[in-house]
């Protein structure tokens, strides 16, 4: 174990894997000699050189495009899209390419493809630099979508991911970079389709994603002040979604809240409160509960953003009215 | 640490040494873009269809200067690269009609049809997505350090897509050993050339990447095939990109649905079809009119038998679909 | 009243509306001397000439940036992209433009932007000509997404549309095209946020989107023969969601099926089940019950979509064995 | 039926006669940059900033070949448009601390100030957005029919973008009224010019669109303007769109969290200040040394005063934002 960011974790992921198999190729914008915006790609240019990590144009959709031809081609390329908010430029090579040619073609392709983002509010960086969209490549068959919420999984997740022979779009949270944790040496994987219980409790379950389940680690602290046990899940994967660890939890405690901060209506949080709700809805003894950012564009003021955005007060809150209005 | 780099090698048909032999595959794709606006017709073949008719020299021209190893990227009209890169015609059909023999099991019908060993890998019904799979390839392959290079076919309407200028710009950057086909049939779907851009003279548009460019008569199948000839030549010793314009007229409907009104029927009239002008050239060049007679026959023969195959072929199981469902969906998808 | 086909009823309604308001303009690939390529926009052009009807290049991205840009500057712009799947390539000047604009600029401008689009399977179009991806706009604040299962609500929901200060975006069926039905003449309005209920019942509460709609409708006549009595509820508009409507039907059947062709997971559906339980939890006998696509790609062979696509019987059968479970 | 479409009216600054009006502007520019660094570093502006240091000539000089009721779209970088066209810099500084008297509530921040009354009606900090909405806005111009012009500025990276060339081939095909100002600050974030184009004179991209072009110094600012009062000249007649390139450097960090380390420090060695050059050339003409240092005092306490005005207003309401998801969301949206 040695205490790393959750920025050098990544690092530390791509450093190894990219030693261990050279036909990763790293693309992005301002990845090679600048580092990457947000350092994660710090130091890889330097030791694997440029044909092997290229800064490419402002292009998303042609820097996917032609990492779906390299994988097809033999390559393995990591993809860094610089925000979430720009993979909305990408997502025609995503949900018409990369998530369609294994598939229509017959097998005769795979398409070891990572796609690296980054996304979340909370630096007051406006509506265009801010937003929480995995539930769309979530929706697609074929990709995986996942989200680390600490260091550990930061490494072991894009570790798998750089392994998988299937598309992967590991969305990174812009708030986490800096946080430390302990992270395994050497090789460490995580798997890309489980849940991860991160705090066993009796009275009530959150299921949270990315920055939100730390939201979720200091509510339950709060919440056991007041003899309140919550157990804790990070998702960690949206597809394939881990219904069996969620909906067993929900059955022992028969009240669940769901945490996200995207928007609620049409956003994770929905998928997971539905399959929850069928696998275990005899043992509901409310509705789930969603948690997400208020429905409207993230606004940039510092005065504002905290209005939209959910934390730990929210989820606080939200598990108190829950065990007031089980049945 | 896995070893070198190693680009799906291709199974490339012999360099065409010929004019007949070119002949040869022109009509063998026009045989077969007649018998599917039959199947078409009769049902037998369903969904979109984008024949291309009228069009044969460029993409024949184009395959004929490849050789063993290289790739190629192609549009929703990649017949010529069907049949310019030798597939197996009756698998070939066989995927149009959706059939278990098909290259692709039927997943991926006329549009879709990949196949590795042919160095086809990347059409796509996707206006621009050739040129992006392109780059893909092109940074494979110039890592990999083999000489291989990749065709990549695209259309006048795609030179307006955000693809085409992310795409030029990358394998100018790069020096990719990509050549880029642009088959300018004068309308994209129904919107004729100079409604779609100001300037049509579409190899124009290379200078700004510093991208040496040509245009040829599109429908001078050795016109074309010299043109790729050069600029894969480039490409293969590491002179990166070159846009070829090849200008020719797509003599057919748009596909199936089309309503047609669009065209200007004089545009039609003065045209040169690639096979005539091809044939004459032969007789020209002293070949009796009973090899031209034979080669179409062999043609029409070899097409018959294709679609055979492709009738006879069972429908796919769809079991498996159900299966990758429930892995991808994990429990209780649906 | 008159008879006509959905894509007649769209034609009559953009026809309407622009002899009333002189800002709407229309563009979009291949609508203008063809007529577009589903004969929607057929005849405008020649009606209102080629400064309110325009022939635009290949460029999904450009083209709605543009309306953007028109919209701000007072046009009423409306955009054809002429299948779901291409609006991949422009959901950037959606999420990021259109959705974002009118809230950032703190109100100085107005969205009046109408993207008509046609999605759904069924016609052997493959992979890349198929997909449901509603779910997509629905998630953004700001964007409605409505989707007509009729012709008269073809008609009255783009009048909406093209009313609306917001962006909207108008989701057609690539299967309905071609069927016929009642439509009010002259001015005929559909507000953008009511469900509709199409045919009463007491048993179950079939929830359905766009085609499903009549599929449903062929179930619940087949249902009704076991005498089962189906409340069918056409959605119309995803955003904002009428839950009230949906939800007092849920009250009072305590069993409901939610029908969209989307795929399941992180689909409509997913929104439409977690509102409903939330709204309705008390009430039902037993968890919402989704039917959807099958999670694959849409596969082009007539011999592999109909494993992929929900119909009637599916319906059918959700509701037979939801009547079985149900406590 | 509605009348005629009046697209919207701008208040203009008059347009600078002389040098000595664009010198002020640019003060003004520098000053405004140099008091964001600080408010910045005060944690009084939060979030991504994008400052312009170096590159003054090119904005202020594009701006002030426009006039009333022309409009502008801009980049992430956008302040020399808020000086240029003369925005209320109280206001602009509150947006960009978040507060209520910003012109848009504090909702957009620093990159996404809209003021439809000064004529800008599009920054956006997507890269191509200025495109694209450069288009729409020349569509509704050319419609209008009162000979107005769009000013659109974009950066060297942004000709790489998809949007670029969707643009590009928009305005071209259509003879829009469109300017587009290409600010080649010889970076794209961290990327130098040569590593992301491989044609570095990027006005050689119109071409191929068949769009007249023109380099130009972007640090003089009188050249820049120049460059664009003829291309807005022509547009406004019905002449159709211009590309004016302007070669420019900046010389401050990219934005607040730069880390540094990829410009090449003997870039910045031989550089041409816009302000130092401009000055020069004004004590040339016989301008006295004390009416430039009266112009520098007088933007420095402009800016003084923006700021104070800034910082004593109040910090936006949330409610509104409650009760438009409410709207939006329908019941039960959080
Ligand atoms: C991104 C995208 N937009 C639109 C379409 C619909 N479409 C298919 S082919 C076509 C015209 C393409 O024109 P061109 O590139 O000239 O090729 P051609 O059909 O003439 O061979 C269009 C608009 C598509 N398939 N993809
Ligand atoms: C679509 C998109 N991709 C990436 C970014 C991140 N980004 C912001 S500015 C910038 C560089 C832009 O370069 P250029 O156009 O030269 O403008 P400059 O910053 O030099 O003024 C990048 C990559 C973005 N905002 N939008
Ligand atoms: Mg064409
Ligand atoms: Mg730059």
């Amino acid at each position: 174990m040695t205490r790393l960011t959750y920025a050098q974790a990544l690092n530390d992921a791509l450093r190894g894997e990219m030693l261990r198999d050279e036909r990763i190729v790293l693309l992005g914008e301002d990845i090679g000699v600048y580092g990457g915006v947000f350092s994660v790609t710090s130091g890889l240019l330097e030791q694997f050189g440029p044909d092997r990590v290229l800064d490419t144009p402002i292009s998303e959709n042609g820097i996917v495009g032609a990492a779906v031809g390299m994988a097809m081609s033999g390559l393995r390329p990591v993809v860094e899209i610089m925000y979430t908010d720009f993979l909305c430029l990408a997502l025609d090579s995503i949900a018409n390419g990369a998530a369609v040619f294994p598939f229509a073609y017959g097998g005769q392709v795979s398409m070891p493809l990572v796609i690296r983002t980054q996304g979340g509010a909370g630096a007051n960086a406006g509506p265009q630099h801010s937003k929480s969209l995995e539930a769309w490549t979530a929706h697609l068959p074929g990709v995986h979508t996942v989200l680390p919420s600490n260091p550990a999984d930061a490494k072991g997740l894009l570790t798998s991911a750089l392994r998988s022979s299937e598309p992967v779009v590991l969305v990174e949270h812009k708030l986490l970079y800096g946080t430390e944790g302990e992270v395994p040496e050497g090789e460490h994987l995580v798997p890309l389709e489980r849940a991860q219980v991160v705090r066993p409790g009796r009275d009530a379950t959150v299921i949270a994603l990315s920055r939100m389940v730390g939201e979720a680690l200091v509510a339950a602290e709060q919440l056991a002040e007041q003899q309140l046990d919550v157990e804790v899940i990070d998702v960690r994967s949206l597809r394939p979604l881990d219904v069996a660890t969620l909906a067993a939890s929900a059955r022992r405690t028969g009240r669940v809240v769901v945490a996200g901060e995207a928007w609620v209506r049409y956003g994770p949080t929905a998928e997971i409160a539905a399959a929850v709700t069928e696998a275990a809805f005899a043992e509901l003894r409310a509705p789930v509960v969603r948690v997400g950012s208020l429905g409207v564009p993230y606004p940039a003021s510092p005065a504002l953003e905290p209005t939209v955005l959910p934390d730990a007060d929210t989820l606080r809150r939200a598990v108190e009215d829950l065990v007031k209005s089980a049945r | 640490m896995t070893a070198v780099i190693q680009p799906p090698a291709g199974v490339r048909p012999a360099p065409a040494v010929d004019l007949m032999e070119l002949y040869r595959r022109m009509r063998l794709l026009r045989c077969l873009d007649e018998a599917l606006a039959d199947l078409v017709e009769q049902g037998l073949v369903r969904g979109p269809m984008h024949l291309g008719i009228g069009q044969e020299a460029a993409g024949i021209g184009a395959t004929a200067a490849l050789e063993d190893g290289d790739l190629v990227t192609a549009t929703h009209r990649p017949h010529a690269q069907y049949v310019g890169l030798g597939l197996p015609l009756g698998r070939t059909l066989a995927e149009m009609m959706g059939r278990a023999d098909g290259q692709c099991g039927g997943r991926g019908g006329h549009m879709l049809i990949a196949d590795r060993a042919h160095g086809l890998l990347g059409p796509s019904g996707i206006v621009g997505h050739s040129l992006l799979l392109a780059v893909g390839h092109g940074l494979a392959q110039r890592r990999a350090g083999l000489g291989r290079v990749t065709l990549c076919v695209t259309g006048d309407g795609a030179v307006n897509s955000g693809a085409f200028n992310e795409a030029l710009n990358m394998v100018a950057l790069w020096r990719l050993p990509v050549v880029v086909l642009v088959e300018n049939n004068r309308y994209g779907l129904s919107v004729r050339l100079d409604r779609h851009v100001h300037q049509t003279a579409l190899h124009r548009r290379a200078g700004g990447y510093g991208i040496p460019a040509v245009q040829v008569d599109g429908n001078d199948v050795e016109a074309v095939r010299e043109a790729v000839q050069g600029a894969v030549g480039r490409a293969r010793s590491a002179g990166g990109p070159t846009l070829v314009e090849a200008v020719t007229y797509r003599n057919c409907p748009f596909s199936g649905s089309d309503r047609g009104g669009y065209q200007d029927p004089a545009e039609a009239e003065g045209l040169t079809d690639p096979l005539r002008l091809a044939a004459e050239r032969l007789l020209a060049r002293g070949r009796r009119p009973e090899e031209l007679a034979e080669a179409d026959g062999r043609a029409a023969r070899e097409i018959a038998q294709a679609v055979a195959f492709a009738e006879a072929s069972p429908w796919p199981e769809a079991a498996d679909l159900v299966a990758l469902a429930a892995r991808w969906d994990g429990e209780g998808g649906r």
